[in-house]
């Protein structure tokens, strides 16, 4: 990697850090409506793990999407202007934060129904098999998720078809109030992919690097014809499952052990220990990410509401 | 009587189910630990213990299916679908094996199982997560769908389709929660499938039923400001639809609009005008006036999803479109 | 133009887009080395090979969700239900996903898919595997319903659904696929959403679609023979739903029957006669009248399936009640 | 196992083979309608594995479910009168070939939906491990039924809740027409239990002793609390998927070979070879078995049709 993409990374990370900080505060503030979830604590598993494709590899992934966004290049005004509900959001205001989206930078949505773009991922990576394009679909989903019959059928068509995606499984330790070994029959998720007979791997979502290495020697192989894998990283949400998550599920105990493995406090470590980048250089970064945050938030809030005529379009392609 | 809110009529009618009889136990996404995610089983685990509150796994189909299982050995399982969205995800357990086992084995098997579904718009859930698609259910001959309007008929219908031999989609409305009311304290059954009238009136009949039931009487106030009685019947219950009530106020009335949330297309607006006119023809002044969401699917924009809804000045302006 | 079997337009229809369009492509159950449950895709394995005619596992949910990805990328798939009654299994991503990701994207993204299903009764299967729920589908805005009660319908309407830009469920009724008529050879479309008059008749008129199309000419001929001509409309798409042709046809009857295989309750004769009443209220001299299944999850008894299917003799008996 | 006990079970085997020929005859006569899969080829698997259950053990299938039926007890009087749709059908004549029932002998049913009762089977366990009743639902299904996401959403709720269920998956290595590798990542249908960390076994379904031998064993851990086991069970059916399979999918040759092990000869040959029954013992038992199917298809032909009315009995319990 080039010193401006290590930079870029951090960059990313930092920028996905604010705008939760941000949009938290805009939900409280009551401009945002709906379901929020936040990805503070998590950004390192996107971040590392979208590093690794290329423009021509496709994403989905489910409602805990801002991250995600970011990482998959969607301009930070687009995201909160989406959350406002704003005609400038990404999804024209009519998606929110669960249904982000950019088709042109192939980022194929946040998707609500837990585990049910899973299907859909199979199909895209389908469509590349199909039109010979020698492209990967990362597809992520949440722990909880991977008890859903979806995910079963997803997982097992994908194998039989040798298609070309990366099964993601940000394990955040629990699917709303529910710890992993309280909904599924192994704790270790990846033991799932042993019934696929596909093979799978572990990387440890604080750390950025590490995701970023073990996804990429995978995408190569899924890229190179190898057929579908099964990535597991370790992480943890240091906020609620969404904004309002009474929490009684975990200990405050628990969420500060984690929060001091802060993926962007290990990753600023690494890249200043490895000299990479000074304090300063980072401090840089942590400046221009938050007068970008600062101005996003300007454009979403000054752009304008949707029509009303918007409220009919798009229902159909042809009426 | 205490004035009790919506949540709390349903928890009590749960918990005192649960101690009257053994067999009741309730399973569903976070029902337990985190106490529901509307609150409604909020110290139930605590009390009743993980054996009689169980929270599963997401898995919506196993959730249904594990129920109607449970059932057939003569247990009384509580089924929450965290939305009635999900439902679609366990569609087929529903309604070809809820719906059917008891017809199909001869009166062999038996499924007294309630599933209890949360849904509605207007809180800016997007597309997938607002639906309010209650006559998709009602369609199925073999399940009962109910959908109370007050705290008091919440409570009196969950415990009788606690008790009900069949298995029963018990349908509330995730922004009624905090909807208050007067309810009988202790045992309190209001049978399934009978309609209500709300309110009296002459002038116009009005036929709803769980939120839009609270839409509907606001209407009426207005309307009775400019001196139009509006009648209003809640149906309660979708499956079996008692037209009685309804037929009874349209010979007096006439006229008559029916308030739906959901989609009007094969909604429930279109069955209970098509009863109307089968039952009351030679009575009709006027067509059948229907007021439901519009045709498109619930957009996020607080304001576009609000177009979409029904309000009480849609129903305002029906009635007087009847008169 | 030749007389060909409803199997062979459907199957014809198929071929050729797949000869004219790379991006058309097939998959389902059995659809491959089979044949085709229902023979419909025999040889199209051997022709157009395992790419283009994919067998899938048993997993309906994957199928149309496969299905619905692989439209995102451009491609333009025809999934296969071997039976509606299994599209339950797969509700989630039919009326959620398919239908609304146009939508709730704003237009970014695409879902150019047909679901093929037959559905039905009277064939012995059972309570499962008869059903016919068009109208729980019909429900959804955002999905397009076509069901073709003739062979040149289905072919021209298959072509339609496949050009369309749009997820169509694609209803085939199992009993109809022995049906022949004339279909237009080659290039041949039936827009989809429009409505049609299959016989003309000035006393009553004849609301239905799919295999009730059959039922109803016949009963048109019975009636004949008494002197009363019976108009018929053929509905072919339940979303969109044309009006236009039934609106016309009742302002110059005054009197409707509506045929559907289905049950009655929250289903298509509800919605179409709500919709007469709504749109031609003053032209009724008699309440619309419904034929339609009992409200019973269908036997396996050939008697008593056969009663709980609507018959000539209702259509029959439903014309002269409303004359 | 005393004497007249393995000679139960051959007859119950003959039985079942008998019966199915005689109702693919009924049904190429139109007397049965509808779809009728036949459990040709299959018997020894029923036969082996419901002779380890006690009456207090539950048994769901599917909708190859005739040979079941006999298993658990079901005269096949009641089983054919239901396929000819009789009043006297152990079903009423409502369900037909694929939804035999008897619950006073704890068969809870064929079903058509496949993979569907999956989940049902878990709350069939759910049922008994709450009532504290020291009970094993036995849940059996093909191998096709492996691939619906009820499948792994009802193996994976068995094992975190620890359900006393024994998962059988006949292996015919056919769903339909698509052999078991075009539809499943693995080929080894146990494989998938280890994506649920469960306990698995293979048995040999042409030899009735084996899969004795080990869903005895199995049945006796689960009863003593040890949760949900998966067993796989080898087969083949003889016949088509059901009447009128154009059988496009396999080869003659195939089925000749499978053909060459027939179930109820290698445990005719078993009883003889260790001297448990004699020929002419054996003989006795085909001929009565013959007189017992002769007799149903007489009690089945001769009964009544079901009255009208039952056509709207049992939609509700409480009308
Ligand atoms: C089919 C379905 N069931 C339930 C829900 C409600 N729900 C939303 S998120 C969630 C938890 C998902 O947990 P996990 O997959 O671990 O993802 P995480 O939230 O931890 O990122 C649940 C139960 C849903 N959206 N869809
Ligand atoms: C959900 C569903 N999809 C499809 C079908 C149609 N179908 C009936 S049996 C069958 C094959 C099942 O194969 P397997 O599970 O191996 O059982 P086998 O018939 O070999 O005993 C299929 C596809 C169905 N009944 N239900
Ligand atoms: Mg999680
Ligand atoms: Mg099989």
């Amino acid at each position: 990697m080039e010193k401006q993409e290590y930079l870029n990374l951090y960059h990313q990370m930092v920028v996905i850090r604010l705008l939760e900080e941000k949009v938290a505060e805009l939900y409280q503030q009551g401009k945002i409506g709906g379901f929020l979830h936040l990805y503070i604590g998590q950004e390192a598993v996107s971040t590392g793990l979208i590093s690794t494709r290329r423009p021509e590899d496709r994403v989905i992934t489910a409602y805990r999407d801002h991250g995600v966004a970011i990482n998959c290049g969607l301009p930070a005004g687009g995201i909160i202007a989406e959350m406002l509900g704003k005609a400038t959001g990404v999804s024209g205001g009519k998606g929110g934060s669960m249904h982000l989206a950019d088709v042109e930078k192939n980022f194929w949505g946040g998707h609500a129904i837990v585990g049910a773009h899973l299907p859909l991922a199979a199909g895209l990576a389908l469509g590349d098999q199909y039109q010979g394009n020698a492209a990967v679909t990362i597809c992520m989903f949440g722990d909880g998720a991977t008890n859903i019959g979806f995910f079963h059928e997803a997982l097992n068509l994908s194998k039989v078809w040798n298609l070309p995606v990366l099964w993601v499984c940000e394990n955040n330790q629990y699917g709303m109030g529910t710890a992993v070994e309280r909904a599924s029959a192994v704790s270790e998720i990846r033991r799932k992919a042993d019934g696929y007979g596909m093979k799978n791997a572990v990387a440890d979502g604080m750390n950025l690097m590490d995701v970023r290495e073990v996804a990429g020697k995978m995408m190569e192989e899924i890229r190179a014809g190898g057929g579908p894998q099964f990535l597991e990283i370790m992480t943890y949400r240091f906020r609620g499952h969404s904004m309002g998550d009474p929490e009684r599920y975990r200990k405050p105990d628990e969420i500060r052990k984690w929060e001091e493995n802060d993926p962007i406090g290990i990753y600023r470590k690494y890249l200043v220990d490895h000299q990479i980048a000074s304090e300063d250089e980072l401090n840089a970064q942590d400046q221009s990410a938050e007068k970008e945050i600062a101005e996003a938030v300007e454009f979403a809030e000054n752009s304008p509401e949707p029509a009303a005529e918007e409220l009919f379009k798009h229902i159909y392609v042809e009426e | 009587m205490a004035r009790i809110t919506m949540r709390e009529a349903i928890s009590q009618a749960l918990w005192e189910e649960m101690e009257r009889d053994e067999r009741v136990f309730i399973l569903g996404e976070e029902v337990g630990v985190w106490g529901g995610t509307y609150a409604v089983t909020k110290g139930f685990y605590d009390h009743f213990g993980p054996k009689r509150v169980k929270d599963t796994p997401i898995a919506e189909a196993a959730i249904i299916g594990a129920a109607i299982g449970a059932a057939l050995t003569g247990l009384r399982p509580v089924a929450e679908m965290m939305t009635i969205n999900f439902a679609f995800v366990a569609m087929d357990h529903i309604v070809n094996e809820a719906a059917k086992l008891h017809y199909m084995f001869n009166g062999q098997m038996r499924v007294p199982m309630v599933i209890r579904a949360p849904g509605g718009g207007g809180r800016q859930l997007g597309a997938t997560h607002s639906q309010t698609p209650d006559a998709i259910f009602a369609h199925f001959p073999g399940l009962k769908v109910v959908a109370p309007g007050t705290p008091a008929d919440a409570k009196g219908l969950l415990k009788a389709a606690i008790r009900s031999e069949d298995p029963v989609l018990f349908i509330e409305h995730a922004t009624l929660y905090q909807t208050r009311g007067e309810v009988p304290e202790g045992e309190y059954i209001v049978p399934i499938g009978k309609s209500t009238v709300q309110r009296p009136g002459k002038d116009v009949t009005i036929v709803t039923y769980s939120k839009m039931l609270e839409l509907s009487l606001k209407a009426a106030d207005e309307l009775a400001k400019e001196g139009i009685e509006a009648e209003i019947v809640d149906l309660r219950s979708l499956r079996p639809l008692d037209m009685g009530p309804v037929i009874e106020s349209f010979k007096k009335t006439n006229r008559a609009v029916v308030v739906e949330e959901g989609w009007p297309s094969y909604g429930v607006g279109a069955e209970v005008a098509t009863r109307i006119y089968e039952q009351a023809f030679d009575y009709a002044d006027a067509p059948v006036k229907r007021v439901a969401q519009k045709e498109v699917p619930l957009p996020y924009n607080r304001t576009l999803e609000q177009m979409a809804l029904p309000h009480v000045e849609d129903i305002v302006a029906a009635v007087k479109e009847v008169l």
